[in-house]
C-alpha cells in the first residue's frame, strides 16, 4: 500500500462518528430559559419566529409559539395553532393530567402533533418546518405539522422524455415525491422508510420498496452500506449513489436514477428498491443491471413496437463506442477490408490533411464534446446558436479548410447522434470517456486493438455486481426467461414473471392470458 | 534499453501483488511468487537478449519424436 | 477451496465448447487436408465421434472427485509425491499449450492483421488481457465466454451461409482414393486438438450442480468439434484440397473468399474477430488452469498473485518454444503423443487406480 | 482494486508507446495499386504497376490522368515491386489489385513466379483477375485511357465481369484457381486475353476519352490455353464458347441457330448447366460431356412458323448441334495442344482412382487419344413479347 492512502486512511479513523444524537440535553420547566437557550443556538436568526401567548385571563400561563419562517406555512400556523390557542375559551380543564395534554388534544387543530423532550429534538422539528409549543413549567413541548416550504410543483421531466406515457416528473419535496408514488401504488405493502443522512444537511433519505416482492438481501445490504455513511451534507441523491455503489472505480453506474414517477413505479413492482433524497428529483433505484438502462419506459407503452427501437438502442450503443475507434483502424491498418472504390474516395478526401487519421479523430471528437459541454451549460436562448455556430459553421469550414476530411466529420456526427439514443445519461458518460480509449486503442493496433479493447471491457462488464445481482444479467448470466425483456420486449402478457435474479420470491407478476378474438360461435 | 524496459515492466508487476503478500506473511504464497517472478524475468531478459535458452521442445521432441514417428508408421 | 467462484451448467457447456473451436477453428482445417486430402472432412467426423467417447471418459472421472480438481485428486490416488510430480507435469502441459496457442495468435496476427508490429507486443498485450481475466475468477470468464457465445455463433452462421454459393461437390470427389490410411493420420491431427480438452477437468468441480456436469460437457464437446468438422467440410468444398493444404490459416482464407453481390465481400476480419474470441476463451482457461493448478499444488492461499509472474513466463516461453515458424510445424508430430500422455493415459490410470484403491484400500480421510 | 486498473494501464502505456505504430500506414501514404503488368525483359521482368491518383478520381476531379503507371525492372518480381519505391513517393499497396496482365512473352515461358509471389504476399488477396495481353505489351494494356470506369485496371475487371455473365466466350480466372489448375495434374488452366483494338498509340493518350468513338479499345479475346504454367496456344471464340458450355461457365448469353428456310434466329440463353464426367470402360479411359441448356428465343430473322410446335423441336436440335460442335471443335483444339484443359483426367480421378494412378504420368500422351462422348439438351421456353415475327407477316 502508498504511504499517502494510509495516511488519509488515519485521518479518516481520527474523527469518530458523531452525528445524530450527541448527549441528549432536556428541556427545562422554565420558559424564558428555553426561549434563551434555542435564540442561542440559533445564533438569534431572525427567521426564528417566537409568538408569546397568554393562555387565560390572570396571565398566567405563558405559552411560546415557535417556528421558521418559510418552512413553517404561516396560514397554517396562524389557523391551526394560535388562533385555536388564543380563542380557547374552555381555559384548562380537569381531568387532564397535563395543560399540555389538553392542548394537544383538545385545541390544536394541526393534523399531526408529537412530543418533544430535547432540545435536539425541537430543532429537527424547527427546521422541518413544524411548529413547537413550549409551556411555562412544564419540560416539554409538542411539535405541530405545518409544513409549507412553498417547493416547485409537479412539472414535466426534462431528461427523460417519451411521446406516449405520463408528464410528470419529481420535484425537490421529498413528501410530494413520496406522494407520487403512493398515489400510484395504492397497497399498504410499499413500505417507506426513512433516515436522515449528512452530519449538517441532515438530508431526509427514504427508502421505498414493496414488502413481499423485493429481495430482502438486497435491502439488508442497502442498509449495512447506509450506515457506513458518515459526511457533512447531501446535496443530491449522486451523493449517496457514490459512497453505497459496488464497484470503486467503474465508470459504470451500477446504481440507476430517473426523475420520473412512472419508472420508480415499475421498479418497485420488479421488486427493486428505491431511494429518494430530499432536495432533488433524481431517486436512486437499486440494483440495476446493464441491459436495463437501454431501456425506456416507452418500450412497455407503444404495442406495436416489440423490440426493435431497442435492438437500435444497442447497436447505437456500438456505434456511439467504437464508430471512430473502427473508421481509425480500418483507415490506419486494414485498408483490405474496404471496397476499392470507396478506399479511392475515402484516399482522395485525404488527401492534403495535415493530421494523421487518429489525431484527425481525437481533435474532431474533442471539438465535439465541448461543443456539448458548452451547449448543456451556454444560456438556453444562446446555446442553440453555439451548436450551431459551432456544428455547421466549424464543420464546414474546417473540411473547406483542409483540416479535417468529410469522412471523419460524417464519423463524429453518427457518433454523436448515435450517443443521444441511448436512453440513460448515466451510461452515456462511461462510453464517452471510453471512446477515447479505444480510439488510443485503435490508433496503435488496428481492429486486434480493438477486439482486445473490447473483451476487456466486457470482462469488467461482467465482472460488475449491483448490490450482489450479477450487472449483465440476463445476458450473463444467461437466464432464458429475462430475454422476454432484455434484447427484445415480448408482448406483454407473455411477460409473466419478475426478473428473476431480483425479485427471488413472488415471481409471477400476472396471469392474463392474451388478447382473445370473442368467440364467434354462440 | 529493452532491459530497463522488462525491469520496469517487472516493477510494475511487483507492486501490484508483491506489498499484498509481504503484509500477509504467507512465507510460502510469498517465496513461490518470487520465484516465479524471477524465472520470468530471468527468461524474458534471456530472450530479449538473443541468449541461447534450452528449449523445453526439444526435450519433447526427444522424448516423444519416436512415439509420434511410430504412430503415423502404423497408420 | 481457493476458488469460490461457481459457474452454472450452462456456463460450462459454453466453456466447453469455446474451448473446443480455440485455435482449431483456422488450424484444423489445414491439419486434416493436408494428411487425408480432400477426404479430410471424414477425419473430422471421425474426430466427433472420438470426442463424445473420451467426454463421456472424462465426465467419468469429474463424476468420482466432484468437489476436486484433477490436481488436488491425483495426490489422492497417486500419493502424496508421486501425485505431485504427475499434477506438476500436467501443469506444464497446460502451460506449454497455452504458451503454444500464444505463440499461434502472434503469429496469426503479424502475418495477416498486423504487419511489422513485432510478436512479443501483440503476444504480450494478449496476455495482459488473459491475466487480467484469470484474476478476475472463473465466474466472469464464464460469463464473458456467455456474452462472446452468440457472437462466436452469429460469425459462424455468416460464414457458413455466406460461403454456399461457392461449394462445389466435386471437391470432395473422389471419396477414399487413398484408403483409410490417410484419413487416420488426419483424424490424429485432429484428435490431438481435441485432448486438450482434458485440461476442463480443473474447473469441473466449479459446476454449481456438480452431478450435471457431464450432459453439458458432451454435448459442448459434441457441438464442438462439429463445428470444427463443418468449417472443415466447407474448406475443402469451396478451396479444394490442392489451394486449402499449401495455406497455412486456410479458414482465413476462406473468408476472403465471400462475396455476395456487391456488398458482404472483404470480410475475412469475420474470422479474425471470431478466432479471437474463441481463442482468448481457450487460453484464459489455459491459463487459468494452470495458475489455479500451481496454486493447488502448493496449497497457497491464492491463486492471483501468480497471474501475473506466469504472465511474463508465457510470453517469454512462447517465444522461446517457437524459434521459428518450421518449429511450429515440427511440434505438429509430437503433440499427439505428448497430449494423448495426459488425456488419455493419465484419466484412464487415474481411473483404474481410484477404482482400485476404493475397492481394495480405501482412502483416508485427509491424506 | 485500483492498484490493478492503475497497473494495467501502466502496462498499457508501456507497451504502446514505444510501439509506436508500426504497422500504421496512413490512407494518404498509400500508392493504391489496382493493376500490375508483367512483361518479360532479358534476364528478368518489367514490372509496371498501375497507382491510383485519387484526387483525380474524386468528384471535386483534377486535371491530371486518373492513374499513373509506374515501371520497373528487375530479375524478380518482389524486387521489381519493391523498386517502385525509388519512382513513387508513396509505397504501392497491394490488397486492391483488380488485374494482373501478363504479357504472352511471359506466359508462353511459365507464369509460375509470378503466382507464388502472389499466393504468399499477405497484402494480395485472391480476387483479382488474371489475363494474358495478347500480341500487345501487358504496359500499354495499363497505361491507357479508358472511358465510364475511369481506372484501367477497374475498368476490366468490370467489364470481364459483366462479360462472362452474359456472353459466352469470356471467363475469368482468379488466382487460386488459376493454381489449383496448375497444381492439378488431370486438368490444364486456361486464361482470357486481352488486347488493344484499335489504335494503340493513341490509347494511351487522353485524347482517347475525348472522342465519342475511342479509337483505342481494351477488348477481351477468346481463351489462351495454358499447359501447366505455360501458355501453348489460344482458342478461337467459338471453341471458347464451347469450352465454357462444357465447363458450366455460361451463365446468360445469345448464340444464332440457322433456320430451316435459310436466314437466322437469335436464341438467349438463361440457363445452362455443363457436366463433365469421365469412366473407365473396359479398361479404356472415357470422357463424357453433358449440357443442358434452357433458352428463350431472342430475336428472329429468318420466315418461320413459331405457332407449331414442331419447329421447336426442330429448333432445339439445330440448336443443340450448334453447340455440340463448338464443343467438339473445341475439344479438337485441346487434344491438338496436347492439354486438357477440360480435366478429363481429373473426372477420371474423381470416378477412378486407382486407374488414374496408373495412367495419369503418360496422361499427355493419352489425352489425344480420349473417346469424348458429347450430350447436349437443349430446351427452348419461350419467344419473348411476341409469337410470330412480323417479318413472317411482312413477307407473304
Amino acid at each position: 500500500m502508498p504511504q499517502w492512502k494510509r495516511w488519509s486512511r488515519n485521518k479518516g479513523r481520527q474523527k469518530p462518528m458523531s452525528q445524530e444524537k450527541p448527549d441528549t440535553v432536556w428541556l427545562k420547566s422554565d420558559l424564558t430559559e428555553n426561549l434563551l437557550h434555542i435564540k442561542q443556538s440559533f445564533g438569534n436568526s431572525s427567521d426564528l419566529n417566537i409568538r408569546e401567548i397568554f393562555l387565560d385571563r390572570d396571565e398566567k400561563i405563558c405559552m411560546a409559539v415557535l417556528y421558521m419562517e418559510g418552512l413553517a406555512d404561516e396560514n397554517q400556523v396562524q389557523h391551526f395553532v394560535i388562533k385555536p390557542l388564543i380563542h380557547d375559551e374552555n381555559n384548562y380543564m380537569d381531568g387532564y393530567d397535563s395543560f399540555l395534554e389538553y392542548i394537544k388534544m383538545r385545541v390544536i387543530a394541526g393534523g399531526s402533533v408529537q412530543d418533544l423532550h430535547d432540545y435536539h429534538s425541537v430543532y429537527t422539528s424547527l427546521l422541518s418546518g413544524r411548529t413547537v409549543i413550549l409551556s411555562e413549567g412544564i419540560p416539554r413541548g409538542i411539535a405541530v405539522s405545518s409544513q409549507g416550504l412553498e417547493s416547485r410543483n409537479v412539472s414535466e421531466p426534462i431528461t427523460e422524455t417519451v411521446i406516449r406515457g405520463p408528464h410528470e416528473a419529481f420535484c425537490e419535496s421529498l413528501r410530494k415525491n413520496i406522494a407520487l408514488l403512493r398515489w400510484r401504488i395504492k397497497s399498504p405493502n410499499l413500505w417507506l422508510e426513512t433516515r436522515k443522512i449528512g452530519r449538517v444537511t441532515g438530508t431526509n433519505v427514504a427508502i421505498m420498496y414493496i414488502n413481499g416482492i423485493v429481495n430482502e438481501k438486497v435491502l439488508k445490504e442497502l442498509h449495512s452500506r447506509l450506515d457506513r455513511i458518515d459526511l457533512d451534507g447531501v446535496l443530491e441523491s449522486g451523493y449517496i449513489e457514490q459512497l453505497i455503489q459496488d464497484e470503486k472505480y467503474s465508470p459504470f453506474p451500477t446504481i440507476d436514477n430517473t426523475e420520473r414517477p412512472d419508472i420508480a413505479t415499475a421498479a418497485l413492482l420488479e421488486g427493486r428498491v428505491i431511494l429518494l433524497v430530499d432536495g432533488t428529483p433524481f431517486v436512486l433505484i437499486l440494483p440495476v443491471v446493464f441491459p436495463q438502462l437501454l431501456q425506456s419506459p416507452e418500450d412497455y407503452y407503444n404495442k406495436t413496437d416489440y423490440g426493435f427501437v431497442r435492438i437500435l438502442r444497442y447497436i447505437s450503443l456500438f456505434v456511439s463506442l467504437l464508430a471512430p475507434s473502427l473508421y481509425v483502424a480500418v483507415t490506419t491498418f486494414h485498408q483490405e477490408m474496404l471496397h476499392t472504390t470507396l478506399l479511392i474516395s475515402l484516399a482522395a478526401q485525404r488527401e492534403g490533411i495535415p493530421f494523421p487519421a487518429f489525431v484527425e479523430a481525437v481533435l474532431m471528437e474533442f471539438i465535439f464534446e465541448t461543443l456539448r459541454e458548452a451547449g448543456l451549460r451556454m444560456l438556453r436562448p444562446v446555446g442553440t446558436a453555439i451548436t450551431i455556430v459551432g456544428a455547421l459553421v466549424l464543420g464546414e469550414a474546417a473540411v473547406q479548410a483542409g483540416l479535417v476530411s468529410p469522412a471523419m466529420v460524417i464519423v463524429v456526427s453518427i457518433t454523436a447522434i448515435s450517443s443521444f439514443a441511448i436512453p440513460s445519461y448515466e451510461l452515456r458518460l462511461p462510453i464517452r470517456a471510453l471512446r477515447f480509449l479505444f480510439m488510443a486503442l485503435a490508433a496503435s493496433f488496428g481492429l486486434y486493438g480493438i477486439v482486445l479493447g473490447g473483451i476487456t471491457l466486457l470482462l469488467h462488464l461482467t465482472s460488475l455486481r449491483s448490490f450482489g445481482i450479477p450487472y449483465m444479467s440476463p445476458l450473463a448470466p444467461f437466464n432464458i426467461e429475462g430475454q422476454k425483456d432484455t434484447l427484445f420486449r415480448f408482448p406483454l402478457w407473455l411477460m409473466k414473471t419478475r426478473p428473476r435474479l431480483i425479485s427471488q420470491y413472488n415471481r409471477v407478476r400476472q396471469q392474463s392470458t392474451g388478447p382473445r378474438k370473442p368467440d364467434s360461435r354462440p | 534499453m529493452l532491459v530497463v524496459g522488462i525491469l520496469l515492466i517487472v516493477a510494475v508487476i511487483a507492486w501490484i501483488d508483491l506489498p499484498r503478500l509481504w503484509r500477509k506473511k504467507q512465507k510460502k504464497d510469498l517465496s513461490v511468487y518470487l520465484i516465479l517472478l524471477l524465472i520470468g524475468t530471468g527468461l524474458s531478459i534471456a530472450e530479449g537478449l538473443n541468449w541461447d535458452i534450452p528449449n523445453p521442445m526439444d526435450w519433447l521432441i526427444y522424448v516423444y519424436r519416436p512415439v509420434g514417428e511410430w504412430i503415423f508408421h502404423q497408420l | 477451496m481457493i476458488e469460490r467462484g461457481k459457474i452454472s451448467i450452462r456456463q460450462f457447456m459454453v466453456l466447453t465448447l469455446l474451448f473446443v473451436i480455440g485455435d482449431a477453428i483456422i488450424l484444423a482445417p489445414s491439419h486434416v487436408i493436408i494428411s487425408a486430402k480432400q477426404d479430410g472432412w471424414i477425419s473430422a467426423w471421425i474426430g466427433v465421434g472420438e470426442a463424445l467417447l473420451l467426454a463421456v471418459m472424462y465426465s467419468l472421472l469429474g463424476k468420482r472427485f466432484p468437489q476436486q480438481t484433477l490436481v488436488e485428486y491425483s495426490e489422492q490416488v497417486w500419493g502424496r509425491w508421486l501425485g505431485k510430480g504427475i499434477s506438476f507435469l500436467f501443469i506444464t502441459y497446460i502451460f506449454i499449450d497455452c504458451a503454444l496457442m500464444t505463440y499461434e495468435a502472434g503469429d496469426f496476427l503479424t502475418i495477416h492483421f498486423l504487419m511489422g508490429t513485432p510478436i512479443e507486443m501483440t503476444i504480450s498485450l494478449f496476455l495482459l488481457v488473459v491475466v487480467l481475466a484469470t484474476r478476475l475468477g472463473i465466474e466472469t470468464i464464464a460469463r464473458t465466454s456467455e456474452l462472446l457465445y452468440p457472437w462466436v455463433w452469429i460469425l459462424f452462421l455468416i460464414l457458413i451461409v455466406s460461403l454456399f454459393p461457392q461449394v462445389e461437390m466435386e471437391n470432395f470427389q473422389p471419396i477414399l482414393a487413398e484408403g483409410f490410411s490417410p484419413i487416420l493420420k488426419g483424424n490424429v491431427y485432429f484428435l490431438a486438438n481435441v485432448l486438450e480438452l482434458v485440461i476442463l477437468l480443473m474447473i469441473f468441480p466449479y459446476v454449481n450442480q456438480p452431478g450435471k456436469a457431464r450432459k453439458p460437457y458432451v454435448a459442448g464437446m459434441v457441438i464442438g468439434t462439429s463445428v470444427l468438422a463443418v468449417i472443415s467440410m466447407m474448406t475443402i468444398a469451396v478451396l479444394g484440397a490442392t489451394v486449402a493444404s499449401i495455406q497455412q490459416y486456410p479458414t482465413y482464407i476462406l473468408a476472403k473468399k465471400i462475396s455476395i453481390g456487391d456488398f458482404l465481400e472483404r470480410v475475412e476480419a469475420i474470422v479474425a474477430i471470431m478466432w479471437l474470441f474463441t481463442l482468448f476463451m481457450k487460453i484464459s482457461i489455459c491459463f487459468y488452469a494452470s495458475t489455479l493448478g500451481l496454486a493447488q499444488l502448493f496449497r497457497l492461499n491464492d491463486y492471483r498473485p501468480l497471474t501475473f509472474p506466469l504472465g511474463i513466463i508465457a510470453v517469454a516461453l512462447s517465444l522461446v518454444l517457437i524459434p521459428n515458424p518450421a518449429f511450429f510445424n515440427y511440434t505438429h508430430t509430437i503433440w499427439f503423443p505428448y497430449s494423448a500422455t495426459f488425456a488419455l493415459l493419465l484419466p484412464v490410470l487415474t481411473l483404474v487406480l481410484s477404482a482400485v484403491r476404493k475397492r481394495w484400500f480405501p482412502i483416508k480421510k485427509g491424506m | 482494486m485500483r492498484r490493478k486498473w492503475m497497473a494495467i494501464f501502466i502496462c498499457f502505456l508501456l507497451v504502446v508507446t514505444p510501439t509506436g505504430c508500426w504497422s500504421r500506414r496512413e490512407l494518404d501514404t498509400l500508392g493504391l495499386a489496382t493493376g500490375a503488368g508483367i512483361d518479360q525483359t532479358e534476364n528478368g521482368y518489367r514490372v509496371s504497376v498501375q497507382v491510383v491518383n485519387p484526387e483525380q478520381i474524386a468528384e471535386t476531379g483534377g486535371q491530371g490522368p486518373p492513374v499513373t503507371t509506374l515501371q520497373t525492372e528487375a530479375d524478380t518480381l518482389f524486387e521489381c515491386l519493391r523498386k517502385l519505391t525509388i519512382k513513387s513517393p508513396r509505397k504501392a499497396y497491394f490488397s486492391h489489385f483488380r488485374m494482373i496482365v501478363i504479357s504472352e512473352e511471359v506466359s508462353r515461358k511459365g507464369v509460375r513466379d509470378i503466382l507464388d509471389f502472389f499466393s504468399r504476399d499477405h497484402e494480395t488477396r485472391t480476387d483479382f483477375f488474371i489475363v494474358i495481353a495478347k500480341k500487345t505489351p501487358a504496359l500499354d494494356v495499363l497505361s491507357h485511357f479508358t472511358h465510364i470506369q475511369k481506372i484501367p485496371s477497374q475498368k476490366l475487371f468490370d467489364s470481364l465481369t459483366t462479360s462472362q455473365e452474359a456472353w459466352a466466350p469470356t471467363v475469368g480466372v482468379q488466382l487460386d484457381q488459376l493454381i489449383t489448375d496448375i497444381v492439378s495434374e488431370g486438368k490444364e488452366p486456361v486464361l482470357t486475353g486481352v488486347y488493344v483494338q484499335g489504335k494503340n498509340e493513341i490509347g494511351n493518350k487522353e485524347e482517347n476519352i475525348r472522342r465519342i468513338h475511342p479509337p483505342a479499345l481494351l477488348a477481351y479475346t477468346p481463351l489462351g490455353v495454358l499447359k501447366k504454367d505455360r501458355l501453348v496456344g489460344w482458342l478461337n471464340e467459338r471453341e471458347s464458347i464451347g469450352y465454357n458450355y462444357a465447363l458450366n461457365n455460361v451463365k446468360n448469353t445469345v448464340g444464332d441457330v440457322p433456320c430451316p428456310k435459310g436466314g437466322k434466329l437469335v436464341i438467349e440463353v438463361v440457363r445452362s448447366k455443363g457436366d463433365i464426367r469421365g469412366s473407365v470402360e473396359n479398361g479404356v479411359p472415357h470422357g463424357k460431356i453433358n449440357i443442358q441448356v434452357e433458352g428463350n428465343i431472342g430475336e428472329v430473322s429468318c420466315q418461320i412458323d413459331l405457332n407449331d410446335a414442331q419447329t421447336y423441336y426442330e429448333l432445339e436440335k439445330r440448336a443443340e448441334q450448334r453447340i455440340k460442335k463448338y464443343v467438339l471443335s473445341s475439344i479438337k483444339k485441346s487434344k491438338q495442344l496436347q492439354s486438357d484443359i477440360f480435366g478429363f483426367g481429373d473426372a477420371i480421378y474423381r470416378d477412378n482412382p486407382r486407374y488414374w494412378k496408373k495412367i495419369k504420368k503418360d496422361w499427355d500422351q493419352r489425352y489425344p487419344q480420349l473417346k469424348v462422348d458429347v450430350q447436349v439438351d437443349v430446351k427452348l421456353q419461350g419467344s419473348g413479347t411476341v409469337g410470330n415475327s412480323f417479318i413472317q407477316k411482312m413477307e407473304k
